[in-house]
């Protein structure tokens, strides 16, 4: 059965290693798809798989819904990517020779995902994490302007610096397992860990949780850690802005939440839930504030993608069942949403030859369906139904004014400034007469499409499955 | 059975009597107007020959006037002469006169002016619109200052129907109170106001900047005028039998007390009416018209005066426990 | 799940219609457009037809659907107050579909999908059992509007109010969220019937209310949230402004008595003075700034307001005798304002169709330009000056009845033990009183600017008649505004089994009084006649006309207008809109809206014309919208900042996080 | 054991000692050289771990820190800062004497965190984990204190030393890691060089002004 387990990592990197080789944009990009497509295929597979760990790797209900999205998505971006690069090259706005490890790096750097998710050794997550982070750096320098280098350069930089703070959380962890667990390979291991929670030695574990959440908080993007984030979504291929914001924040996420997981389940451990909660208010409110004075398109659905990371912390923080459950429906929903919207941004800044959003108008107009595309995106992520954020966003809002009216009324307040600005945004770019110029995009639909339908079938109906699986995972969460 | 056959006949002597007396009231305080003046002045039946000669008259219409402009006359005037049936005048308890209380009597005037107002504006002259402007900027402050009284008597009476209040006002022997005093100013102020009365209006003057009710009709003639005169005579009427059914009602007859008890009240009535209308020709002689923006004032006046009485007339519901 | 014998099923397959037609016709477009209209109609006819046997039969179906939230399942429910908003609604969307099956020439793909979607969703607000469907389905709401309201983006207008719009839906959705979070606790029970038996302590019940009526309110358009209404209405198309002020606001007030008469259960003493001054308030501030306007639509838009405001009276007092347990009042009062909600839906749609007649005809909403227009449209005048009468509460129509029901709830006053709410009612039955005179007042100006004395520009002097399909639309609501106003007798008996379920008791039945009279409380207290009324009415005009005509004259001469001897061509010479307020706006307007008036006069000899301007302000969009708006921008400005930082100050602030949280943890632990 | 202890404690001092150094300098070059001899250090300290634990894995790492960070890194760099020509200049934005008080606050700091954490801890993983923290926040500040490219870089690679002291003071913790260590070491100096290259191929300077020229979103 879990040989399903070996293949969601060993796929990727197989292909990553025969594509190095291969030259030429058209083969590698088919191959691109069908290799994420392959790897979606075994994580789908890992759902009948009930529960399962080693040394090394692991699966619970806790990461199983992140490698299924994980898988999903990739194959949707291989998808979009292959049709938004064909159509750069073609404009000349980069050129084969830079692309030509473009493929490669991007399944390895979907492997090193899955490694990270898939995990079973704090050491391991690490690892995968900071591969990632590695390769998306290049990648979004690829187009080698000098506002691609910089933002890379930052990216860099601070996702460095955050990693390696992270490290020194996964050392202090080892060592506060190691009391209980002996050395080497087992106080390394979650399952471990999570088993003896209570044994561990709790100086450790909260002084690691501090390194943690700062060294992981960097590259999920909370404020004011976030800074590395909107120039490397605006300034990178828009594929990659799409699996920053839908995957890489949430596998960052999901580290923070495994060690969540950790000290919620030791009672003497200091509650980080306060914490989570500031940090996710002040990103939540500040990304908010943020998004009224952005120009360029993708640099405002980067902030607004703080923006949601802000609120899934906080509901984290809020913790409780219903809290819990609305953070990883509403971490689903984001990525989906949110990878969505830049297939969409991609063809509309494609379209205009521009990323200005001042430039961008009557898209409604000239480019129905990107318009289209591009407005239930918008409405969708701002919590607006039939989407499945609705749903989310209920559930956080309502419980939180159950029990804290004040901080509910806070999230309540940062939301609707995004909502005016993302709004205020949406319709300056999709109403209005046109402008010159306005080129033809030939991209697929499929990618956004099928977004959207997922999202909206979220809204409406959430199957059994799913809902069981965060159903635990929000006990787990505590 | 008699009892029914009474009020029957009773509520067709009213409604027959309130169109009869309306243009001899009109008269009246015109008679008692020129004498002060040391004028001749014209004998009383002179409202009855106008009305005649106007309707035998040819009527001209202007041109640009619509079928609002025509039908609006005969509505008015029915609309005034329902109102004044409506109020109880020589005997409560009459057939019909659960028909509407005195909500309705001043909401049915409210719809009068609304059709007079229109009618004003649907020639499309400079006049007309003046006249329907300023016509509804005194309505605006006359209507709720009215209805303010009225609901203040409906609170003391519990009812808001005139028959039940006048029987009420009647038969309790209720000390004079301040808020009776206050409701019956505001209801006099407003009475002079609704009627285009000095000092809110001249019904003599043709002299433009002053006039408002004279400038809405300003383009009738024949017998749609006769009509809008008639309904102007019913409404004087209306409001003097609201008045004296409100504030005194002594000597007010049952519909049940028969035919002689009737002619005595009915009589009654009549004088009381005279009377009003010759203190309305003192008043008009004694005092002079007012600007047409210091009417906003004088009718605020009124609408504080009601609403005063309204809160005190529970004050002393409060004290009197 | 439902079977096929529960109406609950027809109500299904209504909103099914309305939804499946709006997928078709946003996937289709062109042609299928056409679709729309006629399957509205079926499906507002469809369940008119169930809502009224419901409503009559005064039975509740409930159903319970795999959908929705996981936990509790979509919960599905219909009683006689969701029957009578559904009534509501459905005639609204009825007389919208029917006025738009006129425009089968310019259907565009903007408006038609949002149409049907819009209906269908107001129609599942009134179905929803739980939370989360009801917000759903509210909020679903909120955003077809807004795409509605925005059909006409290439208008900077139309989009500025479609932002507002939206922006104070969703404050009014949260607050909704906050409301039903705090009524189903933290544990989640989110299902209407385990909020209705939940134990809840005051203050959680104040922060309810607190919610619930910035909430409901927002979409009602109660003052100070209304400001959506007047830019929102102008900018939809006119038969969907028709359902947006005549329909949706309803729904608000659906959501409103729901939450308050059925959810939370006894009102405490002090709420119905809340919802009574706040109703006040927006009756008298609704019409003085619709006696401001003179762009037709904002004007409907404006009394909106006002009808909405005097709703809330109502329901004011309903709870107010509520919770002094005079149920039967607080059932006479509720009466009034079901049936104003009625009244209202009715004649706003009416005179908004009528709007959208004019505008048609003429493409001006600005009744400074029209005029005349009576002539070349006779029928659409006939049917907006109805909905004239019937919206000034003027009798013999529909408006006067309900307001007269309110003035009887009223006179009641004296029953009350407290003596601030004795007076308190009578003040409020001035402002009513007030508001009612000026409301003729407002729409003899908007009756008599637009449609008659002369044109006041070639548009107006070009209008034709609207097409026939508005034509009826319009004539419907006519007619139906005087049934209702001639028996409302049938009426209030159709509410009593409404009211025994929200209070346990219900008013006299009226249908059985001699000459369809309604008499509320008792003989001795009041009754009113509308049938005899207008009988003599008739009667007596028609004999009078008929007997001068025989036995006096009737030679008749049509000749320029005499206007004192000086008569002017111009059309200009009119009074205008402006000039119309302008003494109303003297005596309130001062106060209100500070108003200006300015006169430049040139100097002596100069030819040049003396210039007359007035300056308003609104004090509340002012202060309460634009200032709030600037300081979240000057702050946004200033966080800004933190885009432009150099990648050291980046690593500065990271660096502050860790130490602090280092110190931190050190000091906790 | 004791002389174990003692090693161990002495070698991670000195690497402190010269993570100071290195916050101290303010000669492009001498900082350079003061970064060799602490990943020298650093590559003794490591070496001694493995003696101690006998884990001969570490000598991979040690070896990995001697040659990558303790001579290839450095030349490299010396020879990119002759070409530049900027091997003279070194700017500080924070005064040499203020930045050494905050240093010291940080050690401070560090320690009392520690040594307060792992009171059950076996001594020489407190001592060495205090010191690698320690490390670890002067690096931090050294990149928060210099304006220059290649300074940045070392307190980057000087965090990464205080990394790596870390991991393997802790008792047997797995390949996993010295793997992870080494392969981001690697990883480093890949996209260092890469960018180092590039800023030169664009703007003949290491001064990191010429990356915030843009900063995103002003236009």
């Amino acid at each position: 059965m879990n040989e399903w387990v070996y293949a969601v990592i060993i796929i990727p990197f197989v292909s990553a290693a025969i594509l190095v080789v291969l030259p030429g944009y058209w083969l590698t990009a088919r191959l691109n798809v069908l290799a994420s497509f392959l790897t979606l295929i075994a994580g789908l597979n890992l759902m009948r798989i009930e529960a399962f760990s080693n040394s090394y790797l692991i699966i619970d209900n806790l990461n199983i819904v992140f490698v299924v999205l994980n898988t999903l998505v990739g194959v949707t971006t291989a998808w979009y990517s292959a049709s938004y690069i064909g159509h750069e090259i073609e404009t000349g706005r980069i050129t084969p020779a830079s692309v030509r490890f473009y493929h490669a790096m991007y399944q390895a750097m979907m492997g090193a995902m899955n490694v990270a998710l898939l995990a079973n050794n704090i050491g391991l997550l690490w690892v995968g994490l900071e591969l990632a982070t590695l390769i998306t750096v290049i990648m979004v320098g690829i187009y080698r302007t000098p506002e691609a280098i910089e933002a890379a350069w930052k990216y860099f930089i601070l996702g460095g610096v955050g990693i390696s703070l992270a490290f020194f959380g996964t050392i202090l962890t080892y060592l506060a397992g190691q009391q209980a667990l002996g050395e080497g390979l087992p106080a390394m291991s979650w399952s471990l860990l999570h088993a003896n929670a209570g044994k561990l030695d709790v100086p450790l574990l909260n002084l690691a949780f501090v390194f943690l959440l700062i060294g992981y908080g960097t590259k999920v993007g909370l404020a004011p850690l976030h800074a590395w984030l909107p120039d490397a979504h605006s300034e990178g291929p828009t594929p990659i802005s799409a699996v920053l914001s839908g995957l890489l924040l949430n596998v960052a996420l999901y580290a923070l939440l495994r060690y969540k997981m950790l000290i919620a389940a030791n009672p003497l451990a200091l509650q980080p839930g306060p914490i989570l909660v500031v940090m996710g208010l002040v990103s939540l409110i500040f990304a908010a504030f943020m998004l009224y004075q952005r120009r360029d398109i993708k640099r405002l659905f980067a902030y607004s993608s703080i923006e949601h990371m802000g609120l899934i912390t906080f509901a984290f923080g809020m913790g409780g069942p219903l809290a819990n459950f609305a953070g990883l429906l509403h971490m689903t929903m984001h990525s989906l949403t949110k990878s969505a919207i830049f297939y969409a941004v991609g063809h509309v800044a494609q379209a205009k030859g521009t990323q200005r959003i001042a430039d961008i108008r009557g898209l409604s107009v000239s480019h129905p369906g990107l318009a289209v595309a591009l407005g239930l995106g918008v409405l969708a992520i701002s919590g607006l139904p039939p989407f499945g954020v609705f749903m989310s966003e209920f559930l956080i809002l309502t419980s939180t004014f159950a029990r804290e009216p004040w901080l509910a009324l806070l999230t309540a307040f940062g939301l609707l400034l995004a909502l005016g600005a993302l709004l205020l945004r949406l319709q300056g770019m999709l109403f209005g007469e046109p402008n010159e110029p306005t080129h033809t995009v030939k991209a697929s639909p499929v990618p956004v499409v099928v977004h959207l339908i997922l999202i909206l079938i979220a809204g409406l109906y959430l199957p059994g499955a799913l809902v069981t699986w965060f159903q635990r995972a929000a006990e787990l969460l505590g | 059975m008699t009892s029914s056959v009474y009020s029957i006949l009773g509520q067709g002597i009213q409604t027959l009597l309130v169109l009869a007396i309306a243009p001899a009231i009109t008269g009246v305080t015109r008679l008692v107007k020129a004498r002060l003046m040391r004028k001749s002045g014209p004998p009383l039946l002179q409202g009855y020959r106008d009305l005649f000669k106007l309707l035998r008259k040819e009527v001209i219409v202007a041109d640009t006037a619509s079928w609002l402009f025509r039908v609006s006359p005969y509505l008015i005037f029915s609309l005034a002469w329902l109102a004044a049936t409506l109020v109880p005048t020589f005997a409560t308890g009459l057939h019909f006169s659960w028909t509407g209380d005195v909500i309705v009597i001043v909401a049915l005037l409210g719809t009068a002016r609304f059709f007079q107002t229109l009618a004003g504006m649907d020639v499309g002259t400079a006049f007309g619109g003046m006249g329907s402007s300023r016509e509804s900027m005194i309505a605006t402050m006359a209507e709720p200052a009215m209805l303010l009284v009225v609901l203040n008597l409906a609170l003391i009476a519990s009812s808001s129907r005139l028959p039940v209040i006048a029987d009420y006002l009647v038969t309790q022997p209720l000390a004079i109170r301040v808020s009776l005093a206050l409701a019956l100013m505001s209801l006099v102020i407003v009475a002079l106001a609704e009627n285009a009365r000095i000092p809110v209006d001249n019904p003599a003057t043709h002299l433009e900047l002053t006039m408002v009710h004279e400038a809405m009709i300003l383009e009738y003639s024949g017998r749609h005028l006769a009509l809008i005169e008639a309904a102007s005579q019913l409404k004087l009427v209306m409001y003097g039998s609201l008045i004296i059914c409100l504030f005194l009602p002594f000597g007010i007859a049952s519909v049940d007390s028969g035919p002689a008890a009737w002619f005595v009240s009915l009589v009654l009535y009549v004088g009381k009416l005279t009377l009003a209308a010759i203190t309305l020709g003192l008043w008009e002689v004694s005092i002079a018209k007012m600007r047409v923006f210091r009417v906003g004032e004088f009718l605020g006046i009124a609408f504080i005066f009601a609403f005063l009485g309204l809160l005190l007339s529970f004050v002393t519901e409060e004290l009197l426990r | 799940m439902v079977d096929a014998a529960n109406p609950l099923a027809m109500l299904f397959i209504a909103i099914a219609l309305l939804l499946g037609c709006a997928m078709l016709a946003a996937a289709f477009r062109g042609r299928v457009l056409g679709l729309v209209y006629p399957v509205s109609l079926i499906a507002a006819s469809l369940a008119v037809a169930t809502d009224l046997s419901i409503l009559l039969n005064g039975t509740t179906f409930t159903a319970h659907l795999p959908l929705g939230l996981p936990t509790i399942g979509l919960r599905v429910r219909v009683d006689a107050l969701s029957a009578f908003f559904g009534i509501v609604v459905n005639i609204g969307t009825f007389a919208a579909a029917l006025y738009g099956l006129g425009r089968h020439k310019q259907l565009s793909a903007r408006v038609e999908p949002f149409f049907a979607a819009f209906a269908a969703a107001m129609n599942m607000v009134l179905l929803a059992d739980d939370a989360f469907g009801f917000l759903f389905s509210w909020e679903l709401m909120s955003v077809t509007s807004w795409a509605l309201v925005i059909a006409r983006h290439e208008d900077a207008e139309a989009r500025r109010a479609a932002h507002v719009y939206l922006m104070l839906a969703s404050i009014g959705t949260i607050a909704l969220l906050f409301a039903f979070g705090a009524m189903a606790g933290p544990a989640g029970g989110y299902d209407f019937a385990s909020i209705r038996s939940a134990e809840r302590d005051p203050l959680v019940t104040g922060l309810v209310l607190a919610a619930v009526l910035v909430g409901t309110g927002s979409k009602a358009g109660i003052i100070p949230l209304h400001a959506w209404l007047p830019l929102a209405h102008p900018a939809a198309p006119s038969h969907v402004s028709a359902l947006m002020s005549g329909v949706m606001t309803k729904v608000a007030i659906y959501g409103l008595i729901r939450v308050l008469f059925d959810l939370l259960g006894k009102p405490s003493l002090w709420l119905g003075a809340i919802v009574l001054i706040l109703g006040a308030v927006s009756t008298l501030m609704g019409v003085l700034y619709a006696l401001m306007q003179h762009d037709l639509k904002r004007l409907l838009a404006y009394h909106t307001v006002e009808n909405i405001g005097i709703i809330f009276i109502g329901l004011g007092l309903s709870l107010t005798f509520k919770s002094n347990n005079l149920d039967a009042l607080a059932a006479l009062a509720l009466t009034a304002a079901l049936f104003h909600v009625f009244n209202h839906c009715l004649f706003k749609s009416l005179l908004f169709l009528g709007a959208g007649a004019i505008l048609h005809a003429t493409g001006k909403r600005d009744l400074e330009v029209l005029g005349g227009l009576i002539h070349p449209m006779p029928l659409t005048a006939l049917a907006f000056l109805i909905g004239c009468i019937a919206i000034s509460a003027l009798p013999p129509l529909n408006g006067f009845v309900s307001e007269w029901l309110t003035f009887q709830a009223i006179l009641q006053s004296p029953s009350l033990p407290h003596l601030p709410m004795k007076i308190l009612l009578p003040t409020v039955g001035a402002v009513l009183a007030l508001s009612a005179a000026l409301a003729a007042a407002c729409f003899v100006k908007a009756f008599g600017i637009a449609f008659l004395g002369r044109p006041r520009s070639q548009a107006a002097r070009d209008a034709h008649e609207a097409d026939s399909f508005a034509l009826s639309a319009m004539a419907i609501l006519a007619l139906l505004c005087i049934a209702s106003g001639l028996f409302p007798g049938f009426f209030i008996d159709a509410l009593g089994s409404l009211n025994h379920a929200l209070l346990g008791t219900q008013m006299p039945t009226q249908s059985t009084i001699p000459w369809f009279s309604i008499v509320p409380i008792g003989d001795v207290r009041s009754s009113y006649d509308p049938l005899l009324i207008s009988i003599f009415l008739l009667f007596c005009a028609g004999a009078t006309a008929i007997f001068i005509h025989f036995f006096a004259s009737r030679a008749l001469r049509r000749a320029p207008a005499w206007d004192c001897g000086f008569p002017d061509p111009s059309p200009s010479i009119q009074y205008t809109a402006s000039g119309f307020a302008q003494p109303i706006r003297r005596i309130y307007g001062t106060i209100t809206f500070s108003a200006k008036e300015q006169v430049d006069m040139p100097p002596p000899g100069s030819s040049t014309p003396a210039r007359f301007s007035v300056k308003l302000h609104d004090h509340i969009w002012e202060l309460l919208y634009l200032a709030p708006a600037r300081y979240m921008l000057a702050i946004s400005e200033r966080l800004n900042v933190f885009q432009f930082l150099t990648v050291r100050r980046y690593l500065i602030l990271m660096f502050a996080a860790l130490i602090s949280l280092l110190v931190v943890v050190m000091v906790i632990t | 054991m004791n002389e174990a202890y003692d090693v161990s404690h002495f070698l991670a001092g000195l690497m402190l000692v010269v993570s100071f150094a290195l916050i101290y300098q303010d000669r492009l070059l001498a900082v350079l050289r003061t970064f060799a001899i602490q990943a020298i250090v650093l590559a003794l300290a490591v070496a001694w771990q493995a003696l101690v634990q006998d884990r001969p894995n570490l000598f991979i790492t040690a070896g990995l820190a001697l040659g990558l960070k303790g001579i290839v890194i450095p030349l490299a760099l010396h020879r990119m800062i002759f070409r530049l020509g900027i091997h003279r200049d070194v700017e500080q934005v924070v005064g040499v004497g203020l930045t050494m008080l905050f240093g010291l606050a940080l050690t401070a700091l560090s320690l009392m965190l520690v040594l307060k954490a792992t009171a059950s801890a076996p001594a020489v993983a407190r001592e060495v984990l205090a010191i690698a923290l320690a490390i670890i926040l002067l690096g931090f500040l050294m990149m928060i204190t210099r304006r220059n490219a290649v300074t940045q870089i070392i307190g980057f690679m000087s965090i990464e030393n205080g990394l790596i002291l870390g991991a393997t003071g802790a008792r047997g913790m797995p390949l996993v890691v010295e793997i992870s260590v080494a392969f981001s070491v690697l990883i480093a100096l890949f996209v260092f060089a890469v960018f180092v290259f590039r800023i030169r191929e664009r703007f003949d300077t290491v001064d990191v002004e010429v990356l915030e020229r843009v900063r995103g979103d002003r236009t």
